[in-house]
Formats: structure tokens, C-alpha cells, sequence
């Protein structure tokens, strides 16, 4: 059943290359309309747990390579939710798109890419993964670089960092198929085997787990990976960056729950002897402090940021670190915290990326500083806008409250008062740069080229519309969404949360989102109550503001002038800036690529010296060689 | 002295009431042109307290009812006050502080200086004296505040009624186009 | 019979934090050897602001500040006052009450920066920053709290302080009160923390635009604040109250507390206020974080 | 370097109109106007580094007008007042900008309110005064008495309109 809807993606995605230039939108309606299909046939699988289809493509031989997908409750919940949303990004970019030039390339790929998205969810053993794990990474490549010069940069910073990540899942990969006390392919039998091999050989298990670590983090980018995104993002389309944030950043989530985490719940299980912090393993905890490290990290750089996208974008890494950081709590309440709010940070920060695209789409304006005011003339687009950043704070009548509750409850009953304060330092960081995007884009003054924008064509606010309601109707019952993931909790073995539609149950206290949610609009209520006492207030434009007795013409007062965005919070970037100078990440790379490429220069330089060179190098590999050979 | 208007613009009964909060608590936009500034600390602090009557300085115009003119008034302040007058909002009273504002007080003579501030915005009361001392301060409070009460402190009122006699005489001063002397004055 | 209980507890909130205001104004002029306004000073402002013309540039202006006094409205129900509490199973859940405090400032922080002022924007810029600062040792404190009272309910934390004072946990844990006390200084806004409402600076900061009705809107908004602010703290430090009107004495005490610092210090620069809450407060609250773990 | 020795060092190279020492520390010295230039730029080499003020003065019955400059020096501790005389018909002189830029502002309030004209200085637009469209106020023939009764409004009858 998987495998022919993936057969369908792929014609698909010739069918709409094939599509002459002139039906762009055709071509978006319908590849939306393919997917909504494709959604439709998802949601019929959901029941059969378990199912395998294997095809075998060739022996070579004792090992017969095979693509087996197999429908697991974490890997449908995945792949039901991204295609809900990339459906909600493709209706956004049938507009969008209208006047693209080369938007040709972007929809096969697209296509291509949404197919490989399915296929990384279904696949049930190691190769089948890895292959849809690079169709996923060259495709959005391609994508992030449709022919502008300065996006190739910003792109070949994201590829080069998931090449080191794939390199290092496929020796993972080799290493666990080489090591005789495992031998197997299948991602859940590899899984219990590594837990017993962990008693006896830990080392090995060790070094497995860091490749796959790595490869995940790289994805996702933690910590030590976190700038990639803020250039890929900025860089790439306007309609592709929900998608990227949205869903592509996930992928590195969904590895760890699918294999780091399941394996360390089982190592706690079976494997007595194992250094333990607070109830769970020490990597484990490391690997917690990782997140957490990152969603400070991520809060600070989108605070100093001034380009929107760059600051959604390390809004994006930053709730990456939540995610992580309540993953490898490995309690019910942490995974359960954590799958719920990918799932919350995939609506909203796709509502914020669909706005700000829509922003773009009128303005063609990327710097914060030029924009303001818009509010007032694209309503549809500062109410997604708000809703957005309310979600993203956590603020809780929306969604984004519920996961960080689960959060919190998961990082408060686990005794981590540290873990906690960064979470609550980047959580509380975070309502400072999502207030200033919004000031600093739709209210305060309207510059003067942007007195006639209108709002963004209908077709463009039904996606709009649609992130609303869904964040909406998540703050209201968080239950529909919780119930999926309470099975895919019990499969990694944890008892899932007791939760009804709209209440939910923690070990410290329990919360209601819907009297939440009602008591705000009852309190809403209550102040309007005040507001109709006196006078009916009149109106006033925005110029006509308080200029300490000086009128704005002769003082030669524009909006631009007027409208206070530039340096937004100096004072914050002055507190840290002795911090920042000494330890920057981004030196560090730079660093690193210096020395490699001094390293690379002085090879060649001995190459071409004479033959005396050549035949040296070639003596000293060879060496190398024996060497690695004998010592493995 | 009261600056009462001609036509009976008195405030109607339940605005009388509410005047009671307004006469209790005015927050007054200390506009401080002259040297009349000296004379307002004394009256915030220990010894006279203004605040006694809830009356206390406020930043903005906005906010603010009743606006303080302590002082002359050259012609380009004359149009800074004009606009932070017109940014207050309704209920408002200015209280013109010292002779400078009755009859441009000792520089009546200077060709910047302007004569009578009650010609360019509706002055409820002026307080004597080149520059009153904090009792006489004090005292005028007590005046506008029983005028308040009253209803008959209705400036606001009088200069939405007749607003072109009043722009008429602003842009005698502020948006002249040609010389006041004529060539023939100016040989003798 | 829910919405009686709700209009009850918005009214409550709002007399005793005007009440409050107006005394706090009548002890500032006191300690200043100034006889001072009469103590239901406030109430007179609010109403003289509510009789007057009000302007607002743009809708969201109005939704803006709608939405931050009902921010706080809202979380006064989340919070246990004495014996009262509006929500039998969410009784004063702790976090709730610190995320719906955000809906207010949000709200404030929206509807002022609408007005497109400057001196607004730069004040909430100040605002937020300075939240980040003081949520650092509030935050800290009363995670230690948690640990010790295993839930994160006002209640259950009240009912275990109760019986006596040796009990309360400012008797228990004096360096998290310590770090809250100062926290709080700054949570309300009072004078070594007034960066945000700087008159002299900024004109009175956000609310530069307010006038007539708007700014009696967010007048309400700071009473309410006040009210809510040392109610959470007595609940977390003082062991609540069984009856009200001790309720109200508690809160009135500290926020005299916070009154007389206020009367006699100068304003911090900007910079200094984040980094002095980083510092002081953090190193107490770390202090008694450790001490609970330890013991 | 004392009061005489400046006054000497001047009087030989220009030839002094007059001179006069009100005391220790201040003098006076008078100079014609073709070399109030190079007297300036003299005694600036000889440590008068500081142009206190520049102004004129309007002697209405000697139909002149006398441009003053105020020099100090830290050196010796004096204050020079050097001082020339232009005629009033269309008084001009020449601009003292490039010895001390200070001199802009003083040669623009200066221009405004007198009328003298400085020629190389190129900001000689209107300053102080709002939209002024009146002959230079300071100078003795402008009646301000006249003016203020004009423009602001003269008698209490005027007024009970």
C-alpha cells in the first residue's frame, strides 16, 4: 500500500515537470490536490499497525538488499502531520508562484522531497532510511538554491553539514552490521539486540549511538550545528522555508525517537550497571543539556538578529531545543512533552514563516527596520502574525502552551531545577524577539512606500486562515492530538499520560485547556465592560503623535525616522557582549575551514613538486592503510 | 481674575458631578517657557504640597488636563504650545502664570515676545505678579478648582466655539507673509 | 453563578490594588514629611480617566490594551486569595499564573507600540528585557518551592505552610524570599526598577499615547498588578490566609515594603538594572536551590 | 608680552586708529577696516588663540557700524578687543571663518539682526527670528515699541472686540 503511494509521488512529480510553462497554476493545484489524495489515503492506514511490505531489488551474495517500509504508529503520526501542513504551504504557493520564473525545477523537486518525507516515516530497516534520508537532503538542496547567487552560499553551509551528518549514519549503519553480535538491518530488532550487547561491549554501543547522534544533531541543528538554519531558511523561498522549518528540521527529532531514545529506555531496562543522573543515563542527560544549550543559544542569536527570517529561523532552533531537551528526560510526561511540541512548533512556525512570506510577497522587504505599521493594511496576515508569536511564546489560550505545560511538568516531577531555569530563561527570551518582529513589522509607522499594500490575494489567506484554526482548535482540546501520540509513547514501552480532550493530567498538577481558554475570553469580557464606560474615543493618525511640542514637517519627521526598529534591544546585546566575542561558534567553522583548506593547499603543492612528491604521498597512504586495516 | 465667556457655555448638571473628580485630581504638563519654573518645585514639596489636591505633574499632553504656562512666550514657543494644547485631551484648562502672559510683562515691548497669551489659546486664569509666589500658586489652584466645581471653567469650550478667531489672531503672528512696517513708515 | 463569582473577584482585585495606591501615595508623602492626597486618591484619578476624551491611532491600540488588562484579570482568578479560590482542580497552578501574566504585558506591550510613538517602543523594549531579568531569580526560587512542596499548586503549598509561623517558608527558605522580594521590586515597577515608566527619560515610557479612557484602562491594569503580584508571593511565602481581610494585611505589607525602598532610591541605568537582577537575587536564589537539593 | 608691547606690535604694522587699556587684563584697540583681516590673523599666531565673541554695534547718529571682535589669550593672559568701523549704507566686511570656524555662527546672528554682510561665509540664512520679513531689529532705526503694538495687539479697547 506505502510503496505504490510513493510510485504515485514520483509520477506525479514528472506529471507536473512535464506541465508547460504557462500552467504554474495548475501545476501547484494540482500537485495540492495529489497530496491531499495522498493524505486521504494515510489516513486510511491508520488502524494497520505493524504492516510490512518488503521488495526485494537484488542479492549480492549472502545479503539480498530489500526496501521494506512498514506503518509505525510514531513513523504515521509523522507522516500524517507533515502532509496536513504541506498541503496547508502548497495552496499558499499556488499564488505565490504566479510570477516565478523558474518555479519549474522547485515543484518536481518539491514533490520528490514530500515522497522521500513518507518514505524516511515508513521505512522499517537501516538502507531504506538512509536512501530516503539523501533524496531528502539533495532534493531540498536543489530546492534552497533555485539559481540565486547568494542563497548557493547560505545552501552549501546546510548541505556540507548534512553530508558530515549522512557520512557519519552510514558507517552507524555499517558498524552495526558488521558487529556479529547484531548482523541485522531492521531498525527494532537493532535496537533490543544493541541493548544487550551494551552489558557486555558498552564501548561499541557507545561509538554507535555518538554516529547516530551526530547525524541527528547535524539535522536538527543542536548545538553545535545551530547557525546552518538561519542562512538556509533566509535564503531559501518564501513558500519553501515553512516547509523547511516547519517539517525539515524534524527529521533529526524523529531519528532520535525513533532509535536514541527507545535504545536508552531499553539500556535502562536491561542493563543494571550503567552511571545513572536523577533516574536516567548520564549521555542521556549530556544529550538533554545539549537542548538546552541550544534553545538559550537560539533565544540570544534571534534577539540580536534584524533579518525576519534569520530571527524565525533561530526561533525554529531554539524550539528544537525544547523538543530535545524534554526527548531525553525519557519519562512519559518528557517524550510525550517533547512529540507534542514538534508537533505545536510545525503549526505555528509554519503560520509565522506563511506570513512573514506573505509579508514579503507585498513588500519585497526582508530588512525589519524598513518595514512597520502593516497591520492596519494586511489585517488577515498581523492576525496569523499575532497568533503566531502568541503560540510560539507559549501564551495559553493557543497550542504552544500545552506542549511547554508537558514540558515543564516532565522537567519538574524528573528533579532538574537547572535543566528547568534554562528552559524557562529561553522560553520567557523568546516573548522579547517574537514581541519585537511584531512591532517592528506591523505596527509602529507605516513607511510611506507602503501606503497603498493591500492584502495578500484570497487563495494566499485560506492557509493562513487554516494555521489559525488548527492552532486555535489544538489550545482548545489538545486531547486530538495527544491520543495518536499516547500510542506512539506506549510502543517505546513508557505508560502514556492520562488525557481527556481537553484535560490534561501531569504528576505535579492537571490543567484544563478548554476553562483556560474560556476564563481569557470571560476576562476579555469583563475589561470591554469597562471599555464602553465614558465617551466613544476618536481617531487620531499616526503622525499626529507626541513629538514634545515639535510639529513633524518642519522638524522634518519621516515615519521611517519615527518608526524605532533598528536597534531594538542594544542594551541585551551589550550585557553579552563580552560573552559573545570570546566563545563564537561561528569562528570556530571558519577556523576549521582555513586549516582544512592550508591542509589541502600544501598536498597539492607536494603533488606537483616532481616525481619525488607524487611517489612520497603515495607511499605514505599506503601506509596509512595497513595501518587502519590491521588495527580494526 | 476668571476669563468667564460671553455666551453661556456653563457645564449641564451630571457633568457637574463629574467635575468633582475633575477639580480632585488634575494632572497638570508644566510647560515651563519663562522663569515662572522656579516657583512650581516649592509648591510640589514639603511645604505646600500640591499634591494635597491631586494635583501632580504628568510627561505627556495625552495625559495631562490642566497646562501651565509660567512665563513669556516668544513666537516659536507660541507655536509649540499651540500644538501640545491642541494634543490634550477635552476637559482642559491653562493657567497662565506671572504679568508675561497678561501683558507680555516686562517684555512688552520686544518684537518677539507676544502681548496677551488669552488671544492665541483660552487662558481660565492668570495669576498675578512677576512670577507668584507658591502661596499665590496655591490659591489660584483653589480658584479653578472652585470654578471647576462650578462649571464656569469652560476655556476648552470657548475655543472649539469661536476656533477661527482665534486661528485668525495664530496666523497674524505665526504665518505672516509681508513685512508689518510698511516702506513708508520705515524713512521717518 | 460563575459569572457573579468572576465580576466578585475582578472588583476585589481592582478596589484593594486602587486601595493600595492610594495609601502607598499617601506614605511616599509621608516619609517626604508631605501631607499627601487622601488615600482613595486612585479611585478619584480612575474616574476623572474614565470622564475624559480618549484617542487611540488604530484598533489594535484599543485590542492591544483590552487584551492586557484582561491578561491580568484573568490570571487573578488562577490564584488562591485566602480562602477563596476560583478552580477547584487548577487551584493556583504556578506556571499557568506566570504564562498568563505574559497575556498581560503582551497586551499592553502591543496596544502601546501601535501608537507608533518612539518613546513607547523604547519603554517596552525596556519592559521586556527587564521581565527576562527578574524572572531569572523568580523562576529559580520557586522551582526550589516545587521540589519541596511536590506540586506545583498554590494550594497544596499553602495548606503546607499552614499552622503557625515557624512554618511558613519564609521562616524555612529566608534566601528564596530574599531573591523573591527583590524579584517583586521589580515585577511592580518601583523606583531602582522604573526603567520602564522613566517620566523623565522616556515621558512616562508606554504610556505615552494613553489618554482619557485608554489610560484609566491601564491604570486598572497596574492596580491589578499590584494586587497580584504580592498575592503570589504571600501565597508562596507567607502561607496564604484562612480568612481575607488577612489576606490583604499580608499583601499590604509588602507592598509597603517595596513602597519604602521605592521612596528613597534613585533609578538604575538601564544595563545595570538586568545585570544587578542577574547578580544579587540570582546568587540568593541559587543559594536556596541548593540548600533544598543538598538537604 | 604686555599691553604695550601688543599695542606697539599692532600699531607698527597697521597703524592704529586708537587705543585704550581699561585695565590690567583688557584692552582696546581700533584698526581700519582693510586690515582688520590681517591684524586678527597676527595676533592669533601670537597665542590669542580664543575668538570670545564677534558682534557690532549700531552708532546710528555717526551713521557706522563698529564690528568687534574679542580675542583672549591663556598665554598672556589678556583680553584684546579689536575693533573697526564700517560705514552703515550697505556694510559689509570680510569673513573671519577661516581663522576661527566658530565665526560662522557669530557672522550669521550677527548678519540677521544687523544686516552686515560677510562676504565668504555661506551660511547666512535666517536664524533666530520666525519668518522675518522686517528690516534687521537691532538695528537703532527699527521702532520695536511700534512693532509689538502692530503685530501683538495694542490697547484694551482693540481687545473687546
Amino acid at each position: 500500500m506505502i510503496s505504490n503511494i510513493l510510485l504515485y509521488t514520483m509520477i506525479a512529480a514528472v506529471i507536473s515537470f512535464a506541465l508547460g510553462q504557462k500552467l504554474k497554476a495548475v501545476r501547484w493545484s494540482f500537485s495540492a490536490l495529489f497530496l491531499g489524495y495522498v493524505g486521504f489515503q494515510l489516513y486510511g492506514l491508520y488502524g494497520q499497525w505493524g504492516m510490512v511490505e518488503t521488495h526485494n531489488i537484488f542479492s549480492l551474495g549472502s545479503i539480498n538488499f530489500s526496501l521494506n517500509f512498514g506503518i509505525t504508529k510514531l513513523g504515521w503520526f509523522f507522516a500524517f502531520f507533515t502532509t496536513i501542513i504541506n498541503i496547508m504551504i502548497w495552496i499558499f504557493s499556488i499564488v505565490k508562484n504566479m510570477n516565478e520564473k523558474e518555479e519549474r525545477g522547485i515543484n518536481f523537486l518539491w514533490i520528490l522531497l514530500a515522497g522521500s518525507n513518507l518514505a524516511i516515516f515508513f521505512s522499517v530497516d537501516w538502507i531504506t532510511f538512509f536512501i530516503a534520508w539523501e533524496i531528502m537532503t539533495w532534493t531540498s538542496f536543489f530546492i534552497i538554491t533555485p539559481g540565486w547567487k547568494n542563497s548557493f552560499k547560505a545552501a552549501n553551509w546546510y548541505f556540507i553539514l548534512s553530508m558530515f551528518g549522512a557520512y557519519a549514519m552510514l558507517v552507524g549503519i555499517w558498524w552495526l552490521y558488521a558487529t556479529p553480535a547484531i548482523h541485522t538491518l531492521n531498525i527494532a530488532s537493532s535496537i533490543a539486540l544493541l541493548a544487550k550487547l551494551s552489558i557486555t561491549a558498552p564501548g561499541t554501543v557507545g561509538i554507535i549511538i555518538a554516529l547516530f547522534v551526530l547525524s541527528f544533531f547535524a539535522k536538527s541543528a543542536v548545538f553545535p550545528f545551530h547557525p546552518w538554519p538561519a542562512e538556509a531558511h533566509a535564503e531559501a523561498p518564501d513558500d519553501f522555508s515553512p516547509y523547511l522549518s516547519g517539517i525539515m528540521i524534524k527529521y533529526g527529532l524523529y531519528g532520535i525517537l525513533l532509535f536514541i531514545v527507545p535504545l536508552f529506555i531499553q539500556i535502562m531496562k536491561v542493563n543494571p550497571n550503567i552511571a545513572m543522573v536523577n533516574g536516567i543515563p548520564v549521555y542521556s542527560y549530556i544529550l538533554a543539556w545539549f537542548g538546552a544549550i541550544t534553545a538559550v543559544l537560539g533565544t540570544y542569536l534571534a534577539i540580536v538578529s534584524n533579518d525576519m527570517k534569520k530571527l524565525a529561523a533561530y526561533s525554529t532552533v531554539s524550539n528544537i531545543g525544547y523538543a530535545v531537551t524534554s526527548m531525553f528526560i525519557l519519562s512519559s510526561a518528557g517524550v510525550t512533552g517533547g512529540l507534542f511540541h514538534v508537533v505545536n512548533h510545525a503549526v505555528f512556525k509554519s503560520a509565522i514563516f506563511l506570513s512573514l512570506g506573505a509579508v514579503k510577497f507585498r513588500t519585497h522587504e526582508r530588512e525589519m527596520h524598513k518595514l512597520g505599521g502593516l497591520a492596519t493594511k494586511m489585517p488577515i496576515t498581523f492576525l496569523t502574525f499575532l497568533l503566531g508569536i502568541i503560540a510560539a511564546a507559549g501564551i495559553p489560550p493557543l497550542n504552544g502552551y500545552a506542549s511547554k505545560w508537558i514540558i515543564y511538568q516532565a522537567l519538574l516531577s524528573g528533579h532538574f531545577p537547572f535543566l528547568t531555569t534554562m528552559i524557562f530563561l529561553a522560553s520567557t527570551g523568546a516573548f522579547l524577539y517574537l514581541f519585537r518582529a511584531l512591532h517592528s513589522i506591523f505596527l509602529g509607522q507605516l513607511p510611506r512606500k507602503f501606503n497603498n499594500v493591500k492584502e495578500v490575494p484570497f487563495l494566499m489567506q485560506i492557509p493562513m486562515i487554516l494555521g489559525i484554526l488548527s492552532m486555535l482548535g489544538i489550545g482548545y482540546a489538545p486531547g486530538i492530538v495527544l491520543k495518536p501520540i499516547g500510542l506512539a509513547v506506549k510502543a517505546m514501552g513508557l505508560t502514556p499520560m492520562t488525557v481527556e480532550n481537553t484535560l490534561m493530567v501531569g504528576k505535579l498538577s492537571s490543567i484544563n485547556t478548554a476553562v483556560v481558554s474560556s476564563t481569557f475570553i470571560g476576562a476579555f469580557f469583563f475589561a470591554f465592560a469597562f471599555y464602553l464606560i465614558g465617551k466613544k474615543r476618536h481617531h487620531v493618525e499616526p503622525l499626529d503623535n507626541y513629538t514634545a511640542g515639535q510639529d513633524p514637517e518642519e522638524f522634518g519627521l519621516t515615519p521611517e525616522l519615527y518608526h524605532f526598529a533598528l536597534k531594538f534591544y542594544e542594551p541585551v546585546k551589550n550585557i553579552f557582549r563580552p560573552i559573545e566575542e570570546k566563545l563564537n561558534i561561528k569562528n570556530y567553522y571558519r577556523a576549521l575551514v582555513r586549516n582544512a583548506n592550508s591542509f589541502g593547499a600544501t598536498l597539492s603543492e607536494m603533488f606537483k613538486l616532481s616525481g619525488a612528491g607524487s611517489s612520497m604521498i603515495f607511499v605514505l597512504g599506503l601506509v596509512v592503510i595497513i595501518l587502519a586495516g590491521w588495527m580494526l | 481674575m476668571i476669563q468667564t465667556s460671553t455666551k453661556d457655555l456653563h457645564d449641564s448638571g451630571f457633568e457637574k458631578v463629574l467635575n468633582f473628580f475633575r477639580k480632585r485630581s488634575m494632572w497638570m504638563l508644566h510647560y515651563c517657557t519663562g522663569c515662572g519654573a522656579m516657583e512650581l518645585p516649592p509648591t510640589m514639596t514639603t511645604r505646600w504640597d500640591m499634591e494635597r489636591f491631586g494635583i501632580g505633574p504628568m510627561a505627556t499632553p495625552r495625559q495631562a488636563d490642566l497646562l501651565l504656562i509660567t512665563g513669556y512666550l516668544s513666537i516659536k514657543s507660541l507655536k509649540r504650545v499651540i500644538r501640545t494644547y491642541e494634543q490634550m485631551q477635552d476637559p482642559k484648562w491653562v493657567i497662565g502664570f506671572g504679568s508675561c502672559t497678561i501683558n507680555g510683562g516686562i517684555y512688552y515691548d520686544s518684537y518677539t515676545v507676544i502681548n496677551r497669551l488669552s488671544d492665541y489659546i483660552p487662558v481660565d486664569l492668570t495669576i498675578e505678579g512677576c512670577m507668584p509666589r507658591p502661596e499665590a500658586i496655591m490659591t489660584g489652584f483653589q480658584t479653578l478648582m472652585d470654578a471647576i466645581q462650578k462649571g464656569e471653567a469652560v476655556g476648552y469650550k470657548k475655543y472649539k466655539e469661536n476656533y477661527e478667531w482665534y486661528k485668525k489672531n495664530q496666523d497674524s503672528v505665526l504665518g505672516r507673509t509681508e513685512p508689518v512696517f510698511t516702506s513708508s513708515e520705515v524713512k521717518k | 453563578m460563575i459569572v457573579l463569582k468572576f465580576i466578585g473577584y475582578g472588583f476585589t482585585a481592582i478596589i484593594i490594588g486602587l486601595l493600595f495606591m492610594g495609601i502607598g501615595r499617601k506614605y511616599t508623602a509621608r516619609i517626604q514629611r508631605r501631607y499627601g492626597p487622601p488615600f482613595w486618591q486612585a479611585f478619584i484619578d480612575v474616574t476623572k480617566l474614565f470622564s475624559k476624551q480618549s484617542l487611540s491611532h488604530n484598533w489594535i491600540m484599543d485590542f492591544g490594551i483590552l487584551m492586557g488588562f484582561a491578561g491580568i484579570v484573568g490570571t487573578i482568578l488562577f490564584m488562591p486569595i485566602g480562602p477563596w479560590h476560583f478552580f477547584s482542580l487548577m487551584n493556583g497552578n504556578i506556571v499557568i499564573i506566570m504564562y498568563f501574566m505574559t497575556i498581560g504585558s503582551l497586551g499592553m506591550a502591543m496596544g502601546v507600540s501601535a501608537s507608533g510613538n518612539p518613546n513607547s517602543t523604547i519603554g517596552i523594549s525596556r519592559a521586556l528585557t527587564l521581565m527576562v531579568g527578574y524572572e531569572i531569580p523568580f523562576v529559580i526560587a520557586v522551582i526550589g518551592l516545587i521540589f519541596v512542596s511536590k506540586s506545583s499548586l498554590l494550594g497544596t503549598m499553602v495548606s503546607l505552610q499552614s499552622g503557625g509561623i515557624m512554618n511558613w517558608n519564609i521562616i524555612k527558605y529566608p534566601f528564596g524570599f530574599i531573591a523573591v522580594e527583590m524579584a517583586l521590586q521589580a515585577m511592580l515597577g518601583e523606583k531602582p526598577f522604573d526603567v520602564i515608566t522613566a517620566p523623565s527619560e522616556i515621558a512616562s515610557g508606554p504610556m505615552v499615547e494613553l489618554s482619557g479612557k485608554m489610560m484609566g484602562l491601564a491604570f486598572l491594569q497596574h492596580a491589578a498588578q499590584i494586587f497580584l503580584e504580592t498575592g503570589i508571593v504571600v501565597n508562596l511565602f507567607l502561607g496564604g490566609a484562612n480568612n481575607i481581610w488577612e489576606f490583604f494585611l499580608k499583601q499590604f505589607v509588602l507592598f509597603i515594603l517595596s513602597l519604602t525602598v521605592n521612596a528613597i532610591s534613585p533609578r538604575f541605568k538601564f544595563e545595570d538594572a538586568v545585570k544587578w537582577l542577574w547578580t544579587w537575587p540570582t546568587v540568593f536564589a541559587l543559594i536556596q536551590l541548593l540548600i533544598i537539593i543538598l538537604t | 608680552m604686555n599691553q604695550k608691547e601688543i599695542i606697539e606690535l599692532i600699531d607698527n604694522k597697521f597703524g592704529i586708529v586708537k587705543s585704550n587699556i581699561y585695565d590690567e587684563y583688557q584692552l582696546s584697540v581700533v584698526v581700519k577696516k582693510e586690515n582688520i583681516f590681517a591684524a586678527l590673523a597676527l595676533m592669533q599666531l601670537n597665542d590669542f588663540k580664543e575668538l570670545s565673541i564677534l558682534t557690532a554695534v549700531d552708532w546710528f547718529d555717526r551713521n557706522v557700524f563698529e564690528v568687534v571682535y574679542i580675542l583672549f589669550s591663556y598665554t598672556h593672559n589678556q583680553q584684546l578687543i579689536l575693533k573697526t568701523e564700517i560705514e552703515r549704507d550697505n556694510p559689509e566686511i570680510v569673513s573671519v571663518m577661516k581663522l576661527w570656524e566658530v565665526a560662522e555662527t557669530y557672522e550669521r546672528d550677527v548678519h540677521e539682526f544687523f544686516g552686515i554682510k560677510f562676504l565668504g561665509n555661506p551660511s547666512l540664512k535666517p536664524f533666530f527670528l520666525h519668518n522675518w520679513l522686517d528690516m534687521p531689529p537691532m538695528r537703532k532705526d527699527f521702532k520695536t515699541q511700534q512693532y509689538s503694538d502692530k503685530v501683538f495687539g495694542k490697547t484694551k479697547e482693540e481687545r473687546e472686540k
